[in-house]
């Protein structure tokens, strides 16, 4: 079943390939539907998840792959993976759907994403530190070429610095995956086997070195302050679908990693540099809010926020490595928001930057300064932008009040002085505020004269991850059920 | 004492005429320099027991000095006794690599405590050589067979820029064959 | 407790916020908005009703270790029918107006009760949290309903991002309660252990006095002005400042149990109550000045909760909201009719509309605490409590409660006076903020008079008979009740004040009428510094630490550049820029392979030799 | 022990193909050499069934134990025929018709067969004559082009042959006489009693020499030239298939070597030496060839990594199989979209080539990307489990200098890969009507399809190479 | 006439060989240089037999070294023949044009 979901967008991509005849409408079309196909199928998946026995997957596939080094092809789903993943096809459809009109080379990056949603899903249920790494780099490959094709502005030199960033940090990612490897007795590549095996543990040096080597690749990945600085650039010049896509999912595998690899497989290297972790939180949570506070341009906005809300699941997966006696329930609640930030963030980031992306397509510019009034001629794009910058802001209602309530009841509680973080809240509030504020009102100026409102396809993009968040934000307990045991798990194995 | 003699007076040779070849100003001298010193080697072989392989040498070195001085006449067109010859670079890196290496393998040479000798030599040397090449090296010998095919063909390959297309035709039915200086094989 | 109780209670608060949010995002429903919404209004009144009486609690599972609970306990149940009773008064009022999109408007509006009727009802830090936050957004939305208006717009983030600000408190306080082992209720928290409990008390307090307006954050609600008055009526009575009261009496217990916490909120309220007394009375325009009194309202408030009068507390919250609201319809009546909001221009008001002017004279002497009107008493219920913790505090109590006779006396004078046949003209002209109608529609009118009655008659929530039974509902304590003494020398003082007000010009000192120059403070300690903090980290960002990354990046591609692109033009800056190590290095690479021989041979030689020495070496 | 010459069934075969390739060219008109050309398939396809026949069997020796005949022998002749294979298919676009085009499927096969015995050989002195059979076909091949750099470049490689053969044969001699023997089993037991300063000397002779058949520093300076200056086919053998030979050699040699001898440093040393100056190196060429001849030299290095681990991984020898087996197809994928595209020697000539030439463009790109290591091609499980082994063998720093490495590689293959995905511009519309050879497009399409499959496909590649 | 005595005038043969090799510019003097090392390498092969090792495959090996030097000198020969046709060149410095 996870094969069918994870490799269904990879045939159809082929498919796509080798039938250069097929128009552009067709392709669009089929497009959507295949994502749409897949996300029934996750549907299916979560219908029939059934909590596994701690330490274990549900809809286990197992195939050998290179039996040699231990690695298999192995795939299942947990309280992690499960809401990841299905937040992964809901994004990809409305990136599908989003790019209804898309003019330039559609049947191109109509396959191009439904390669990286594949890789994407192979990511999450990937039960296999190999297979994992596979589909990380994928992911890069993949996104380069999304900026580099269908990009705008510098967009060559930013999908070369996006490659070549995250390729160092994929890389710094696989010397520690070899350092599990080699530490693990037997020798394996198979990730419940490692995390149950805790290798390295009792070897401080060692452990601390390979931990080093995975927190880079995925402070990269993250990314978090200072790994970030591809990012601005890449969803700059990215198209809104790869900007979507870029955050919404790309993101995650780094943060993903923290729960995934980091936390479990290194229980006593993380409780021992936890406060590294959390002190690269704040300091993410706190520069990444200030500096998109001073930026001028909308989508680089967005892009920085994603560091301060990145910044905030480091926080809460730092603070769940400070062991102590009674605060087992605080750290269960700070890794259930932070994964549930990753879901909260993908879903309204994503809707965020499919909006952004009409600013792009009518105007030609991100700048703030060359709209004003924006609400008089586009009062559908203004009220989901609105919608959007409140649900990023953390407002309750929305799922990211959800797992900031979580990430901060839960760090707080267990370092009381990640207090600090919680300016971070302030300035996103200030900063969504003042960008509202500048393009949507005020009297219409600029770009904004004839500016024509959201299309049917830009509505059910980006509108239905808002009200998905809204869904969540309202009811979260279908969510926090699944997650929640995982959480709890995973608290228990760093406190070994 | 006579073997000890002769040893330390081919050795002189040896190396001295080695020298020579980078020394004296013509290439014609130089090669057969390099012959005199092959020869003093040979017989310094000779002087170790190793009468089949030492005359060999001495035949091979021989021989390929006469090969030398031909091509040295026929490709190149020098006149071995007359070509003035200073065609060197690099002389005194060259010098001290030289010297370098030789302090190296001369030290090697003196304080490696070498062991002890293994067992007596075989009584009829030339017969066990023959043995072992008909028997475990035969490979060896087999491996070095294809290496002369190997470089008769690589060699003509490169040295010879006419083929037999352009002597017979494209279809190899050209009678006589088309040469420059007519005569020679297939006619 | 039964089923439809509890439904009741689940629909008090859901009705109105479905129904406000789909007005707020549906595109064509003008028509059909007014009564849909009075009829939300009504119906969750109702609702109110009879959640008060049942007293129903209603939980579900939310968040780890905290469910989303609702209960009406007697506190509550005193304010929700206040909040759902207030909220159609304000809607009929607003249908008298005519704004553009109206059904945004009664959305918005129906969110903003239903988040204030939420606070009102939650029973746990999260449910809480999660109203006081909707609540802060909406207000923000309703401020800057005018959107046109970057002015207005702005008044609308300075209120989200303060109020926002102090709520990070309830962010500590809920992780405080997380640590400190008690659960997350409301009910709970005095139950935590000693160390967390300071720090929960703490963060609500900071929470509380920020939407209560209390100093220092009181700035914010007088830049919310700029908002539509049947908003400002609906912000300053029941839904939001209010709740910041609200919330201090609802947690009392848990002050007391801290030692401390009483006694600081004891003093804020009073200092608040004091000084936006003074800021108040300095204002030379209706709407600040009533703003600044309801932040000097709510300090007695604030005070009666860190005194421990709860019953006090809530009955003054009770009566406020009747008065506050009374008195900000009026003066939007009076903004829509004549376009001004300025004392100067109001002059007289009350005998051309003898109606609203009667009513807003009796919310005005209310107001000012003329007895036997509302105020009077219930504020002397608070004051007493004042009295039992400290004669100090009982003395700035007194002190504050003249003040706002002070500027109650001054709304008063304004409205009555004469004014000269000839200069009225003049005065009728005005139309400052906006095109006056010149009439006050029966909309208007009927909810003011609903309104001062009220005013009039709550006052006895504080007095004797009822005073004891609203005791017994909403507090476990006994409170010291006010003496008749007490009582009479309050009313004296208001009544001498009034007439002293209406004889002599009452000074305006800048510092008041700037609202303590807060604004200015904030700007100059914290907004503005954040703001060059945060310009000054982007440049760091884009200069310094991308250098890196890109001195890197670009000497790679500066190749590409060198093979003749002349689209790769862009790199040329960089290249020169970041021409750095890595191109050393590959240029050093080449040194070696120069095409000469021999060369390759002396190199070759060495390294060989220098491994057969290494390996000699490291045998 | 005893001859069992029927063990060398491959070897045979490739030999005396070569030489039925010499004599048979002789009597075909030069229009119809694709005849040679056919024969030669026949030959190198009988010489992987044998061989293939062979793996099924146990480990044996040959020629009273000097030659090893098991899977690491095995696998090497099935890679090696199948890598000139491949190169053949290139030679059907380059030589065809050409008056040396028999003469080079000889050489080819002569090469080929030097390959295989270094591969196999149990034997100091097989190791030598291995040497001279796989180096002098390769001097005659490069200068078949009648080219000035095809001359020069001829000349330096001979040279440094030259050299480094002596190199190789005084470390033959010093072991030999230090022990009396030359054959692998009895040398393991001899050394140990050995002055280890002269096992030192001979191990840095004979591995230097074989770094000359690798390409490896410090014998790499020919490489770079060779692959420039010689032709599309022998360009694309001579950095891929040698390698084969000399790397198993490598690894069966110092396996001999006691452990008084610190080799696995000097292996290491030789490793990071020539991954760091071929990467460096690559980074300023325009030449896409010279740039691959560089990029081979740093391959090198990688390959090199589970050398160093030999003998304490398990993981060692299958991970350099593995990696071989990656390599070659990946290497021959980029040569050969060079040789398809023979007009163009500059990179900028590839500019928009993706939208000319997808397919070719596709090949370029998991070529070049499989040779950074990108998964999943089979470099990257290559590079991944030689990583490994050498953590495992108790050399972390190289595992993570290879990574650096990697790093440093991407940024020269990136400066190929982005022109020719770049969307068309003014100042290609020359370029265009240039069409790709059919064989060489062909092969390269097949080589990347194959490194991709070998990638994906890893398990049963692994299982093969790791066989007992 | 020891092992010692030998292996010295063995490495002078090879020094002066590798000093031939490192400074001759032309290709043939070049290749004698390398024979001069050879002519090294035989001796030391029949020193180290003698007192070493009188093994009859030490024979072999001095047979091997000899091949080694007479096919490396064909092609050397071949080699320079070709260089000098294409190139009108006998030196290695004016064959340098692939470099960096």
């Amino acid at each position: 079943m996870l094969s069918l979901i994870v490799f269904l967008p990879l045939a159809a991509a082929l498919a796509l390939v080798a039938l250069p005849r097929l128009g552009d409408a067709p392709a669009r079309w089929a497009w959507v539907a295949v994502a749409a196909l897949d996300l029934a199928l996750v549907s299916v998946v979560w219908a029939g998840y059934e909590k596994p026995a701690p330490g274990g997957l549900a809809f286990e596939e197992r195939a050998a792959w290179i039996p040699g080094v231990n690695s298999s092809y192995h795939l299942g789903v947990d309280g992690f993976s499960l809401p990841l993943v299905a937040m992964t096809a809901v994004i990809f459809l409305a990136c599908a759907v989003y790019a209804l009109r898309e003019r330039h080379r559609p049947r191109a990056q109509a396959a191009l994403f439904l390669f990286l949603q594949s890789v994407s899903l192979g990511l999450f249920v990937a039960a296999d530190l190999i297979l994992f790494f596979v589909f990380f780099d994928l992911s890069i490959v993949g996104m380069y070429f999304v900026i580099a094709g269908w990009g705008h502005g510098n967009r060559g030199h930013s999908a070369m610095k996006f490659f070549l960033y995250t390729f160092l940090g994929s890389l710094a990612l696989l010397v520690g995956f070899i350092g599990l490897y080699v530490a693990a007795e037997p020798h394996t590549f198979d990730m419940p086997a490692l995390a149950a095996a805790a290798p390295l543990a009792g070897r401080p040096l060692a452990g601390g070195l390979v931990l080093a080597a995975i927190l880079v690749g995925l402070a990269v990945k993250t990314p978090t302050v200072p790994f970030h600085t591809w990012l601005p650039p890449a969803h700059t010049d990215a198209p809104a679908v790869g900007s979507a896509v870029l955050a919404g999912v790309l993101l995650k595998m780094g943060t993903y990693g923290f729960v995934r690899i980091a936390m479990p497989m290194l229980p006593q290297a993380w409780r021992a540099w936890a406060w590294v972790v959390i002190v690269v939180g704040v300091v993410s949570v706190i520069y990444g809010a200030l500096v998109a506070l001073a930026q001028t341009n909308v989508k680089r906005m967005i892009a920085y926020t994603s560091v301060n809300h990145m910044g905030y699941i480091a926080l809460a997966v730092g603070a769940a490595g400070l062991v102590a006696a009674d605060t087992t329930q605080a750290r269960t609640v700070a890794v259930t928001g932070a994964v549930t930030q990753m879901v909260s963030h993908g879903l309204i980031t994503g809707a965020l930057f499919l909006l952004v992306g009409v600013l792009h397509d009518r105007a030609g510019t991100y700048e703030m300064g060359a709209y004003g009034g924006l609400a008089a001629p586009a009062p559908a794009f203004a009220t989901l932008f609105a919608v959007g910058a409140f649900a990023s802001l953390g407002l309750p209602a929305f799922a990211g009040f959800i797992a900031e309530f979580q990430i901060f009841t839960g760090s707080v509680a267990v370092a009381p002085v990640t207090a600090i973080a919680l300016v971070g809240i302030l300035v996103t509030a200030a900063l969504f505020l003042r960008a509202v504020q500048r393009v949507f009102t005020g009297k219409t100026r600029g770009n904004s004269v004839g500016f024509t409102d959201l299309s049917p396809s830009e509505i059910w993009s980006a509108g239905p991850l808002l009200l998905l968040s809204l869904v969540i934000g309202i009811l979260p307990r279908p969510l926090l059920d699944v997650i929640e045991p995982a959480s709890a798990a995973v608290v228990g194995l760093v406190g070994r | 004492m006579i073997t000890h003699i002769s040893f330390w007076a081919l050795a002189v040779v040896a190396v001295l005429a080695g020298a020579a070849v980078f020394y004296v100003n013509s290439m014609a001298r130089a090669s057969y320099a390099l012959a005199v010193s092959f020869i003093a080697v040979g017989v310094q072989v000779l002087l170790l027991q190793q009468n089949y392989v030492g005359v060999v040498t001495i035949l091979m070195m021989v021989m390929e000095m006469a090969v030398m001085a031909v091509y040295m006449v026929m490709f190149m067109g020098m006149n071995p006794a007359l070509m003035p010859m200073s065609m060197v670079h690099g002389k005194r890196h060259a010098l001290a690599a030289a010297v370098g290496s030789f302090v190296l393998l001369a030290a090697g040479a003196v304080l490696i405590p070498w062991p002890a000798r293994r067992d007596a030599p075989p009584a009829d040397l030339t017969k066990a050589l023959g043995e072992e090449l008909m028997g475990p090296k035969m490979l060896v010998m087999a491996v070095v067979g294809a290496v002369m095919a190997a470089t008769i063909v690589a060699g003509v390959v490169l040295a010879a820029h006419r083929t037999r297309y352009d002597r017979f035709g494209d279809d190899l039915r050209h009678r006589p064959a088309k040469d420059p200086q007519p005569g020679g094989v297939g006619r | 407790m039964s089923h439809l109780a509890q439904a009741s209670l689940w629909l008090l608060v859901i009705l109105p916020a479905a129904v406000g949010g789909l007005l707020a995002l549906a595109r064509r429903a003008d028509r059909v908005v007014v009564p849909v919404s009075l009829g939300a209004a009504a119906l969750t009144l109702a609702l109110s009703a009879v959640a008060a009486f049942q007293r129903p609690s209603v939980a579900v599972p939310f968040m780890a270790g905290a469910d989303f609970a609702l209960t009406v306990d007697g506190l509550a149940g005193v304010l929700v029918p206040t909040v759902a009773a207030v909220t159609p008064l304000v809607l009929l009022f607003a249908a008298g107006e005519r704004y553009p999109a109206p059904a945004r408007f009664h959305g918005l509006m129906l969110l903003f009760a239903s988040s204030a009727a939420l606070t009102a009802t939650a029973a746990t830090l999260p449910t809480l949290l999660f109203a006081w936050e909707i609540m802060g957004a909406a207000s923000y939305a309703l401020i800057g309903f005018w959107w046109r208006d970057d002015d207005r717009m702005s008044a609308g983030l300075t209120a989200f991002v303060t109020t926002r600000t102090a709520d990070l408190g309830l962010y500590v306080a809920a992780a405080a309660a997380l640590a400190g082992g008690g659960g997350l209720a409301l009910a709970d928290l005095p139950g935590g252990s000693m160390g967390w409990r300071h720090v929960v008390a703490a963060g609500i307090l900071v929470a509380a006095l920020g939407k209560a307006a209390q100093l220092p954050f009181s700035f914010w609600l007088s830049r919310a002005m700029a908002g539509p008055s049947p908003v400002s009526a609906l912000l300053h009575s029941a839904a939001m400042v209010a709740m910041g009261g609200y919330l201090l009496l609802r947690v009392e217990p848990l002050l007391v149990s801290t030692g401390w916490a009483g006694t600081v909120t004891t003093w804020l309220g009073a200092a608040t109550a004091l000084l936006l007394g003074a800021v108040a009375v300095a204002q030379r325009d209706l709407k600040q000045l009533l703003a600044a009194s309801t932040a000097a309202q709510l300090g007695f408030v604030v005070m009666a909760a860190g005194a421990g009068t709860v019953a006090g507390g809530a009955a003054h919250l009770v009566a406020h909201a009747a008065t506050k609201a009374l008195l900000f319809l009026a003066a939007g009546a009076w903004l829509t009719t004549l376009g001004t909001q300025r004392l100067t221009g109001l002059s007289g008001v009350a005998r051309r509309w003898p109606l609203v002017g009667w009513s807003a004279t009796v919310g005005a002497l209310a107001l000012a605490g003329i007895a036997p009107l509302s105020l009077w008493a219930t504020k002397d219920a608070v004051l007493a409590a004042a009295l039992a913790q400290s004669p100090w505090l009982y003395a700035v109590g007194l002190v504050a409660s003249a003040l706002s006779a002070a500027y109650a006396g001054k709304i008063l004078i304004v409205m009555w006076r004469r004014v000269p046949a000839q200069r009225r003209a003049g005065a009728e002209a005005h139309d400052e903020e906006e095109q006056g109608t010149g009439a006050v529609s029966l909309f208007q009118q009927l909810p003011v008079v609903v309104l001062a009655v009220a005013a009039a008659v709550l006052g006895v929530l504080a007095l004797p008979p009822v005073q004891g039974l609203l005791g017994r509902a909403v507090a476990t304590g006994e409170a010291p009740r006010a003496t008749p003494l007490e009582l009479g020398v309050s009313a004296a003082i208001a009544l001498v004040i009034v007439l002293v007000v209406a004889r002599a010009r009452v000074p305006e000192p800048r510092w008041a009428l700037r609202w303590l120059g807060l604004e200015k403070a904030a700007g100059l300690f914290v907004v503005h510094p954040t703001l060059r903090l945060a310009a000054a980290l982007a440049r760091f960002d884009d200069r310094v630490l991308d250098r890196g990354v890109e001195r890197v990046a670009a000497a790679t591609l500066r190749v590409a550049d060198r093979s003749g692109r002349a689209d790769d033009r862009w790199l040329d800056g960089a290249v020169e820029r970041f021409a750095g190590g890595t191109r050393r290095l590959g240029q050093l690479a080449h040194r070696p392979q120069t095409g000469q021989l021999h060369q390759y041979y002396l190199q070759a030689v060495v390294v060989v030799v220098v491994g057969v020495l290494l390996l000699v070496a490291l045998r | 022990m005893g001859m069992r010459p029927l063990l060398l069934l491959p070897e045979m075969l490739l030999f005396v193909g070569g030489l039925g390739a010499l004599i048979g060219g002789s009597f075909v008109p030069r229009q119809r050499q694709w005849l040679i050309r056919v024969l030669t398939v026949v030959v190198l396809v009988a010489a992987m069934a044998a061989a293939a026949v062979q793996l099924a069997g146990p480990a044996q020796r040959a020629f009273e134990g000097t030659y090893a005949v098991d899977t690491t022998t095995g696998v090497a002749r099935i890679l090696v025929a199948f890598g000139t294979l491949l190169v053949l298919a290139l030679a059907a676009d380059e030589i065809a018709a050409s008056a040396r085009e028999s003469e080079t499927y000889a050489l080819l096969l002569f090469a080929t067969t030097g390959t295989v015995v270094l591969a196999g050989a149990d034997d100091l002195l097989v190791l030598a004559v291995g040497f001279l059979l796989a180096s002098i076909p390769l001097y005659g091949l490069i200068g078949l082009v009648n080219t000035a750099n095809g001359a020069e470049a001829a000349m330096k490689t001979y040279l440094m042959g030259a050299l480094f053969g002596i190199l190789l044969l005084l470390g033959v001699t010093i072991l030999s006489g230090v022990t009396g023997t030359t054959t692998y089993g009895d040398l393991t037991d001899r050394l140990t009693q050995a002055p280890a300063v002269a096992v030192a000397a001979a191990t840095v002779g004979i591995v230097a020499g074989l770094m000359f058949k690798a390409g490896g520093v410090p014998a790499h300076f020919w490489v770079p030239d060779a692959a420039q200056g010689a032709g599309g086919t022998v360009a694309t053998f001579l950095t891929t298939v040698p390698k084969i030979g000399a790397l198993i050699a490598v690894y069966r040699f110092v396996l001999v070597l006691p452990h008084t001898t610190s080799w696995a440093l000097l292996v290491a040393i030789f490793a990071v030496a020539s991954m760091t100056l071929g990467n460096l190196a690559a980074y300023w060429q325009t030449d896409p060839r010279r740039l691959l001849g560089w990029s081979t030299v740093s391959q090198v290095g990688f390959l090199l990594v589970p050398v160093v681990a030999a003998g304490r991984s398990d993981l060692a020898l299958p991970s350099l199989l593995v990696y071989l087996a990656g390599y070659m197809v990946t290497n021959i994928a980029a040569f050969a979209v060079t040789a398809a595209l023979p007009e163009h020697r500059e990179l900028t000539a590839y500019g928009g080539l993706a939208r000319r030439r997808p397919w070719l463009a596709a090949a370029l790109l998991v070529a070049l990307l499989g040779l950074v290591g990108t998964p999943p091609t089979a470099v990257f499980v290559g590079k991944l489990t030689t990583a490994t082994a050498a953590w495992d063998g108790d050399y972390a720093w190289l595992a993570v200098v290879v990574f650096v490495n990697t790093v440093l590689s991407l940024f020269y293959y990136l400066r190929w890969i982005v022109p020719a995905y770049r969307h068309a511009d003014a100042g290609m519309v020359a370029t265009e009507q240039v069409s790709p050879l059919r064989w060489s497009a062909r092969t390269a399409v097949v080589a990347a399809a194959l490194s991709l499959a070998a990638g994906l496909a890893a398990g049963p590649l692994w299982q093969l190479a790791s066989q007992q | 006439m020891t092992l010692q005595t030998v292996l010295l005038v063995a490495a002078a043969l090879f020094s002066v060989g590798l000093y031939g090799a490192l400074s001759q510019q032309v290709v043939v003097m070049v290749m004698m240089g390398l024979e001069l090392m050879l002519n090294g390498l035989i001796l030391a092969a029949a020193g180290f037999w003698w007192f070493l090792a009188p093994d009859p495959s030490g024979q072999v090996l001095l047979l091997v070294i000899i091949v080694a030097m007479t096919v490396e000198m064909a092609m050397g020969f071949a080699v320079a023949t070709h260089l000098h046709r294409v190139r009108r060149a006998d030196m290695t410095d004016m064959a340098a044009d692939l470099s960096g």
